[in-house]
């Protein structure tokens, strides 16, 4: 398998507070990656270092063997990563559609081009073609979690970062957004999530990372870690 | 920043037409968003803002029919509505012009420019400037006055836009996190660096800086159209017409800008998450210069477009005319571009008439303008606190 | 030169030096550095060395009265041209009399700053409520039957039209409103119950850029009576910016056309070599200012034999009788007033700047100052 | 009955959020609020707080309406709460955080904060010393001067907790108090829950769509969806009622989504 | 979660010997001492000296608060502190005038400041149109007591101050006399009161606004009330419109500053033709120096207790402040009202030191010269407002002036050559628009920020490595409260 994305001893801070202590994650062609760890460990931070959206002090980010450490926000979305952020983030006063079209704002090829993509997302979230012209910030949260996904998934994106999809959504709707994780997956996609809901991310992940205090204690396939004691002890809720 | 929804609301008398399927499909034309409901929406606030003010006029004469000996009130209003309306459109167009570089800024950065007063009045200056250079070189007199204001306006348009962006550059985008209240403190000295520069280059220059365009030699920005409405004559002055044709072009163009382009959407995107917007790929520095491109443009051009029409600038003429478009913006709903163009032409309206009817009422006369135009602004906050057209923030906890 | 203090006499100056009202002010400051260059030699063939200090009071009382601490603390500094606006005038006129420096003030046209009789503060510019009063009866002689009153809402422009508007209805004038405004570039609303009520006469208690503007858009809408202003009119600007509207442009001044004067069409003549431009109103007025201070600062010298104190100074500005200036001949009353005004009626013959002063004079009067006025009605009881 | 809702309404234009809810809380229990996405629970407790004004209906607390009162009246009557998404006062520090959910049972007069007089400063030690108490009971101990801001995310719903204990509130009101912990966190925050109803005597509600949490705590459960109530009643009530595993629970996944009212 | 790493460590060696209390004492006593021998040094026959007094007045002035900042023993300090302003100050105030003059400014400017800070710095409020408060208390004192025509001096039916009724009967006599001696303080509470009052009676209405909306209402508020001073003069004269109130009373001179005047300057060995004029200024640098502090006492306490975090509550969450029992309306007018109050009684102050108002003294602009005084200091702290107002009121009022003047003696000794389109004394605005602009974009957070704001800017420092190109506001991400759901 090709590395497709590396971190390399990347320490990230925010003013004095070090944040990222030296974390080293790689992540493969077509895998799932999952970032496990307590509330933060950083792993969002790890996520924000890679979209570019907060700079390591030191430390290297390479995707496709190339060097994205010091790229813009938007250079780095270009090169093909896409990230759901926490919170979902969507632009409340566009309508979906209009939300879809800042998604796929890289995409070269024209209007025909983007409205194929479109109709695929309609197909993969039948929902938010019913709310086609309502405004994002009047959606539920659910919706709004499958706008976010849908949205990163406009530019066709090589590798997608999912920061919590399921956060503060129903039970009925975390199962609904690993199936699409997983389907997005097969598709060839590859994927770094970052989940509390530590069980099922592990469940659907390849390999995963155990983050404590913004440094990587344990490395192993998503299977072993299911396996691990401290893994199900402090991220389980095992006792 | 927010436009208003370009598709008109349900639940009123057109809603046969509105929902018949010519009109559905019709609706969603380039040609209906971007031409025909803009200028409906133009023509809508214009008329809507002279059918009260005059009726509210009316009402006043009706209780106090004879407000000073000799004089009745009614005769006068109709014998100066028409010289009123005009006076107000076109000052409003201004106002109106100038509050979208507060808009715009104020939409996608949340703070108030308080430099762009400065802008409008360099955007006078370069007019002047301009204008001034041709008229030295001898050639003012042949250019085709179409043409002249044309170039005119695209010259200190562009010019202004580019100060603005420099502005951006070095005295906002370094402070882009700190807390709001400084940019506004850096905005606020560089309005002195601007006039005192814009001062001292005119000052060296021509050795004076009470700038008078040369136009008052060409006939066609001269000579007074006459029209006749019923028993009166109305004198209405050719850079009054250039000043609506030019600020109504000007919005559409911006309208399409803002809501039928990708950049456009860029803009809007940034204006509620900087970040994401950063994360979708959307390139957010350059959107933000480009917003205050546009700011500046607009504003440049109304001060050229002002200039022209009142003759005479200087390089303090910004403070006052800014301060009025930046009530209007927030009258309109501050990040509302409908609503700076709403506000522009209400308190340009407003103006026009209680200056021309407060004289009749000595105890109070137009020295009280100003206070009845904050008076009724208030008034409008108390009842709508986000504005006219200002979305209803209520905040989702 | 400065470095032997004993020698050094200044003058000091306080106008505004920025802002929109810097262009009077500095061609005030301008006027002041001209007379202190022309007229210093014969204090420096006494062994003095004249400086001069020009403040910028930036139209604002508070820095106004800071500048004037710090010009009262300047032993060297013995007498004080100023202001140009009345409400910095006033406030700081107080420091100068504290420390009895002598205040010459050029343009300070409100009645309130003699009025206080201050030993220390003398103006050469006419008063408000005589310059008013002057354009209203020359309105009358005309047989103006209406007129419309404007003023810039500044102590100066309201309170020269408020004594218009006095004169005028006494002398039967119908005034068809009384009306200010702050709007110093768009008419456009204003002009329209104007030209409802159709004066025969405007009169606009302001200053040139504002009421040449306001002229220049009065005309364009169809205005075709009579212009009447102050002597804030009096400007060549005020032909630059009305263009053609400006002919026949009434207004009245103390300062008389260059084109009469000789001494005056001197002074433009130099001053306009000197800073590239032509001289703004109240130049001529600060050059006389300084003028009258520089000469009583000789007498001063010859009468106590070395420099002398502040209060000589002021002494002996007060006693200044019958002085040539380039704006007439000036006596101060114990008010510190010119004791006759000589006021003009000056009518704008064209709209090109160069011919400014070729306007001509249309009425002359002398009106005397207020204690003259009394002095004399004592003299000659009415009978 | 501590709280009794009866018929309640709220509208936002087209959406109806709440409509026709009725509730009752009785003293001294833990409940929980569960529904879909957009059921409109946040915007109940919205509605009780006072930060909404409701469109018709009657919430009687302790014996009294509510109805008409401002949040911090309310707060006053005795109903404190946290916040979905955390709200805290960033730039102040914990204890500070602390200090200022005291303010409805404070005495609070200009002249003795001018003056500084005894009893001023008898009320401001009162005060410190109840927001240490409240900073020890809430886990926090010794990051009382952080900047609350600077704190992870399951500090903060802690700050927020303590934050609105300090009112002494006969009922608080927890919005998705555990959303963004892991399994271990939340189980930390259950017993928290359960000392605030043990020891604190504090009648506890929340909304939660952790089902361990709220399966593993809740007394009483009530269920919304579409803005209505469609089943209350025990966890094993809940757990076996149809209509909840449908609307809420899930069997398996559902591709589209199956939740959510919102605009027609 | 992650740990906070070490403090820089650079500059700690030279704060810790700072820091020691006895070092304290001796670096601010030697400052003072040093600062004062510079003054008596200053040469006012130098060519120099305009730019030596550029510099030494600013080292001067701010003496007192370089001693509140050095650590020391509290009695120390309080004993330096009373020497420096009881002392120190009169003395080196009557050998050069302006300074007092300066410190007169300074202080109505502090107090100005501090009033605005409990506004935009305590409870988030940004007003526009604080000048208004300001004026309020001015025209009360200037309405009583000024001769110009008003209603007030045309009528009997207030007590004029100047003109007292030789008419009176020995009982009104007595009790003009009675509220002469102390009408000047009992007009200053009902300036607080009156200022106050408009303060309430303005926020009751607009305070639900937000942000922005109370910004430009409170703008246009000021203007109103400037508008009104100015056309009040009819059809009745309450306020003598653009003409303004002239001769405004000052406060009855007790004998002793006289005294103390005559004294200080005989052992200076100054010749002070006019002593009552120096005491007069004296007696307004004690009442400023009195206000100020009382000002600067009411403003700790008022941080420092449950309606200061409830400000700072509304300041950072509205929300969340009402939902935890702040009662937004209520707290937000105090803040209001106690900005306003403090106004008011400075205006009193204002309009007997300046003896002249009109309506030009209380402008738009001057309202945002406050505010930035407020910003430039350190919003919400109190000794950086204090700072901000001192180097403001310094740069505007002496430090620009003598550097002009400095230039224009340069001129006149023949040693520089500036056409006069340059002429230095015109672009005065142009320097200090760029010394707001520099001191923001340096120091964002204030030259003293608030302790949590310093935190913001440390971390900002820290961010200055990264590469410049595009920084991405983070806070947003992180902070931000998602509006949307
Ligand atoms: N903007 C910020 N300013 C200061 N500190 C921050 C900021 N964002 C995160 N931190 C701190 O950095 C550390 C890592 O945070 P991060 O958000 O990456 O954790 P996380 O693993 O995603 O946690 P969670 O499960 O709560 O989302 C935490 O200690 C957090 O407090
Ligand atoms: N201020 C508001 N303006 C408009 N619509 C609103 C507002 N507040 C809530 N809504 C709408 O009301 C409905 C109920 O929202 P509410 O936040 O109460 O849901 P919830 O049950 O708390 O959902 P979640 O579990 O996702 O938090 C949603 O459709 C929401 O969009
Ligand atoms: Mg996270
Ligand atoms: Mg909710």
């Amino acid at each position: 398998m090709t590395v497709l994305l590396e971190l390399t001893q990347v320490h990230t801070y925010y003013g004095h507070i070090h944040a990222l202590k030296g974390v080293s994650v790689r992540v493969d062609q077509g895998e799932v990656v999952t970032l496990v760890g307590a509330n933060g460990a950083g792993k969002t931070t790890t996520l924000k270092t890679i979209s570019g959206i907060t700079r390591p002090k030191r430390g290297k980010v390479m995707f496709n063997g190339q060097d994205i450490t010091d790229m813009a926000p938007h250079h780095i979305s270009a090169q093909g990563i896409a990230h759901v952020p926490e919170g979902r983030r969507i632009f409340p006063l566009l309508s979906v559609r209009e939300n879809l079209e800042v998604g796929s704002w890289n995409v070269k090829g024209g209007r025909g081009i983007i409205s194929d993509r479109m109709n695929q997302m309609f197909d993969m979230f039948p929902r938010l073609k019913e709310r086609i012209n309502q405004k994002g910030g009047t959606l539920s949260g659910g919706e709004q979690q499958m706008l976010a996904m849908a949205r990163a998934l406009m530019m066709a994106p090589s590798v997608l970062l999912l920061d919590e999809p399921s956060m503060g959504l129903a039970p009925v709707l975390v199962e609904g957004i690993f199936e699409i994780v997983k389907r997005i997956n097969e598709a060839g996609n590859t994927v770094l999530l970052v989940e509390q809901n530590a069980l099922m991310a592990l469940e659907i992940a390849h390999r995963g990372y155990v983050l404590q205090t913004g440094e990587i204690v344990l490395e192993d396939t998503g299977a072993a870690l299911l396996q691990n004691d401290l893994v199900r002890k402090a991220y389980l809720g095992e006792t | 920043m927010s436009s208003e929804s370009l598709s008109p609301r349900q639940g009123g008398l057109l809603d046969p037409l509105i929902q018949s399927e010519a009109w559905q499909r019709f609706s969603h034309t380039g040609f209906y968003r971007f031409i025909v409901f803009p200028i409906g929406q133009i023509i809508v606030f214009i008329v809507a803002a002279t059918v009260f003010l005059t009726a509210l006029a009316y009402l006043v004469a009706l209780l106090i029919p004879e407000p000073r000996p000799n004089i009745v009130l009614s005769d006068q209003i109709s014998r100066q509505l028409p010289g009123m309306v005009i006076s107000g459109i076109s000052i409003g167009f201004v106002y109106a012009m100038v509050a979208l570089g507060y808009t715009l800024v104020y939409g996608v950065l949340k703070f108030i420019n308080f430099a762009h007063s400065e802008i409008f009045m360099f955007g006078s200056v370069i007019g002047f400037a301009f204008m001034n250079f041709l008229s030295s070189a001898g050639v003012l007199a042949d250019w085709n006055p179409v043409v002249l204001v044309i170039a005119t306006i695209l010259i200190s348009g562009i010019a202004s836009g580019l100060l603005a962006v420099l502005i951006e550059r070095v005295a906002y985008k370094p402070l882009r996190n700190a807390p709001r209240l400084v940019p506004l403190i850096t905005a606020i000295g560089i309005s002195f660096i601007l006039q005192d520069v814009v001062r001292a280059l005119a000052s060296i220059t021509i050795n004076d800086f009470n700038l008078t365009y040369p136009t008052r030699n060409i006939a066609f920005f001269q000579n007074p159209i006459p029209v006749v409405i019923g028993t009166n004559e109305v004198r209405v002055r050719m850079t009054s017409i250039i000043i609506v044709i030019a600020a109504v072009i000007m919005l559409l163009a911006l309208n399409y800008f803002v809501n039928g382009t990708k950049a456009g959407r860029g803009i809007r995107a940034i204006s509620m998450d900087q970040a994401t917007s950063g994360l979708m790929g959307i390139p957010v520095n350059l959107m933000i210069s480009l917003t205050f491109f546009i700011g500046g443009a607009f504003g440049g051009a109304a001060g050229a477009l002002f200039g022209l029409n009142v003759g005479n600038v200087t390089p303090y003429i910004g403070f006052i005319p800014g301060l009025k478009a930046f009530t209007a913006a927030v009258l309109g709903g501050i990040g509302n571009i409908t609503g700076a163009l709403l506000g522009g032409l209400l308190i340009g309206m407003i103006e026009a008439f209680l200056n021309g009817l407060l004289p009749y009422f000595p105890a109070i006369g137009i020295r009280y303008t100003d206070i009845i135009t904050f008076g009724i602004l208030i008034a409008v906050l108390i009842f709508r606190p986000s504005g006219l057209l200002g979305e209803r923030v209520d905040e989702k906890v | 030169a400065a470095q032997d203090g004993d020698n050094v006499i200044r003058i000091a100056s306080q106008t505004p030096l920025s802002g929109p009202q810097s262009v009077l002010g500095v061609s005030m400051s301008n006027a002041v550095r001209l007379a202190i260059d022309e007229l210093s030699q014969p204090l420096v063939d006494m062994g003095y060395t004249v400086e001069y200090v020009p403040f910028d009071d930036q139209a604002t009382p508070e820095v106004g009265v800071s500048n004037a601490q710090q010009i009262v603390a300047d032993p060297s500094i013995l007498a004080v041209v100023g202001h140009l606006n009345s409400g910095v005038a006033i406030p700081s006129s107080e420091v100068y009399n504290e420390n009895d420096l002598v205040m010459i003030s050029p343009a300070n046209t409100n009645p309130a700053i003699t009025d206080r009789g201050y030993a220390t503060v003398n103006r050469v510019c006419g008063r408000d409520d005589l310059q008013g009063p002057t354009g209203a009866n020359y309105a009358a002689e005309l047989g103006i039957t209406s007129a419309y009153v404007l003023h810039d809402t500044t102590a100066y422009g309201q309170g020269v039209a408020e004594y218009f508007q006095d004169e005028a209805e006494r002398l039967g004038i119908t005034v068809l409103g009384f009306e200010g405004t702050e709007e110093a570039s768009n008419f456009d609303a204003i002009i329209q119950p104007i030209l409802a009520q159709s004066p025969e006469l405007i009169y606009f208690g302001g200053i040139y850029s504002q009421t040449a503007a306001f002229l220049a858009q009065a005309r364009a809408a169809g205005y075709e009576g009579l212009f009447m202003g102050p002597d804030g009119t009096d400007s060549t600007e005020f032909a630059a910016i009305a263009g053609d509207a400006a002919v026949g442009t009434l207004y009245t001044t103390v300062a008389g056309p260059a084109s009469i004067y000789p001494n005056a069409a001197a002074f433009i003549e130099s001053y306009t070599e000197a800073f590239g431009e032509g001289p703004q109103p109240f130049a001529a007025q600060s050059y006389d200012s300084t003028a009258i201070a520089l000469q009583a600062i000789q007498a001063a010298i010859e009468s106590t034999g070395g420099l002398p104190s502040r209060a000589d100074v002021a002494a002996a500005v007060r006693a200044t009788a019958d002085y040539e200036g380039l704006t007439g001949t000036i006596t101060f009353d114990a008010n510190g007033d010119p004791e006759i005004g000589l006021y003009y009626v000056i009518e704008v013959v064209s709209g090109d700047p160069a011919e400014w002063s070729n306007n001509s004079i249309i009425a002359t009067l002398e009106i005397p100052s207020p204690l003259t006025a009394a002095a004399m009605a004592e003299a000659t009881p009415a009978s | 009955m501590l709280l009794k809702v009866n018929n309640l309404v709220k509208s936002f234009g087209g959406i109806r959020a709440v409509r026709d809810v009725t509730i009752g809380i009785s003293e001294g229990s833990i409940s929980s609020i569960i529904g879909p996405n957009g059921a409109g629970k946040t915007t109940f407790f919205n509605l009780l707080t006072g930060i909404y004004k409701p469109d018709q209906g009657s919430i009687d607390f302790n014996g009294r309406s509510l109805i008409g009162l401002r949040p911090d009246q309310v707060n006053k009557a005795g109903i404190a709460r946290t916040f979905q998404s955390i709200r805290l006062f960033g730039n102040m520090t914990v204890l500070e955080n602390i200090m200022v959910g005291t303010h409805s049972r404070l005495h609070i007069s200009l002249p003795h904060t001018l003056l500084r007089t005894r009893r001023f400063k008898e009320q401001e030690r009162l005060v410190q010393e109840k927001a240490s108490m409240l900073l020890k009971f809430a886990g926090l101990s010794g990051k009382g001067d952080e900047l609350s801001k600077n704190l992870p995310y399951g500090d903060q719903r802690r700050i927020e907790i303590a934050r609105a204990l300090a009112s002494d509130p006969k009922l608080i009101l927890l919005d998705e108090p555990t959303a963004g912990m892991n399994p271990q966190e939340s189980a930390e925050a259950m017993s928290l829950f359960r000392k605030i109803r043990d020891e604190l005597g504090i009648t506890v509600v929340l909304i939660e769509h952790d089902m361990r949490v709220v399966m593993g705590i809740s007394e009483h459960i009530d269920v919304l969806d579409y803005g209505q109530k469609i089943a209350e009643g025990t966890p094993e009530e809940i757990r076996a009622n149809p209509r909840v595993v449908e609307a809420y629970l899930g069997r398996r996944a559902m591709g589209g989504g199956a939740n959510n009212d919102s605009a027609a | 979660m992650a740990t906070v790493s070490a403090m820089t460590p650079a500059k700690t060696g030279f704060r810790e010997i700072l820091s020691r209390p006895a070092v304290g004492l001796a670096v601010a006593i030697l400052y003072v001492v040093v600062a004062v021998l510079f003054v008596f040094m200053l040469d006012r026959r130098s060519l120099w000296y305009p730019l030596a007094s550029l510099v030494i007045a600013p080292i001067f002035l701010l003496s007192p608060l370089v001693v509140a900042s050095l650590s020391m023993p509290r009695i120390a300090r309080i004993v330096l502190l009373v020497v420096m302003f009881a002392v120190v100050m009169p003395v080196v105030g009557i050998s050069n005038p302006p300074y007092l003059e300066l410190a007169v400014q300074i202080s109505i400017f502090a107090g100005l400041a501090l009033g605005l800070n409990i506004v935009v710095g305590f409870a988030g409020l940004l007003d526009l149109g604080y000048v208004a408060f300001f004026a309020v208390g001015a025209y009360l004192w200037g309405m009583a007591t000024s001769p110009s025509e008003t209603i007030f001096t045309e009528n009997a039916w207030t007590v004029s101050y100047w003109a007292s009724n030789p008419d009176l009967s020995p009982l009104a006599a007595g009790f003009v006399a009675f509220v002469q001696s102390g009408a000047f303080f009992f007009v200053m509470f009902i300036g607080i009161a009156a200022a106050g009052l408009v303060g309430v009676l303005l926020g009751l209405p607009v305070l639900r606004l937000r942000g922005d909306y109370l910004a430009i209402v409170t703008l246009g508020f000021g203007e109103v009330i400037r508008i009104f001073a100015r056309n009040l003069d009819s059809p009745i004269n309450f306020t003598n419109g653009a003409q303004g109130l002239r001769n405004i009373a000052a406060p009855p001179l007790p004998g002793f500053y006289i005294s103390f005047t005559e004294s200080i300057a005989s052992v200076l060995g100054l010749r002070v033709d006019n002593p009552a004029v120096l005491a007069k200024q004296l007696l307004f640098y004690t009442i400023g120096l009195v206000l100020l502090f009382v000002i600067i006492l009411v403003c700790f306490r008022l941080k420092d207790s449950v309606i200061g975090r409830a400000w700072t509550a509304i300041r950072e969450d509205e929300i969340a402040a009402i939902a935890m029992g702040v009662p937004l309306v209520r707290m937000k007018l105090l803040a209001f009202a106690s900005g306003a109050a403090f106004a008011g009684a400075i205006g009193v102050l204002y309009a007997a030191k300046q003896t002249f108002i009109d309506p030009q003294s209380f402008i738009l602009l001057q309202s945002i010269t406050i505010l930035a005084m407020v910003i430039v200091g350190g919003m919400g702290n109190v000794k950086g407002v204090v700072l901000g107002a001192m180097i403001i009121t310094l740069v505007e009022l002496h430090t620009l002036p003598n550097l002009s003047l400095q230039l224009n003696a340069l001129r006149n000794a023949g040693q520089l050559n500036i056409p006069t389109q340059l002429d230095p004394a015109k672009y005065q605005p142009l320097v200090f628009g760029f010394v707001l602009v520099l001191m923001m974009l340096f120091r964002p957070a204030g030259l003293l920020p608030e302790k949590s704001r310093r935190l913001e800017l440390m971390e900002r420092n820290e961010d200055d490595e990264l590469p410049k190109e595009e920084p991405i506001s983070d806070a947003v991400l992180v902070d931000g409260s998602v509006p949307q759901e």
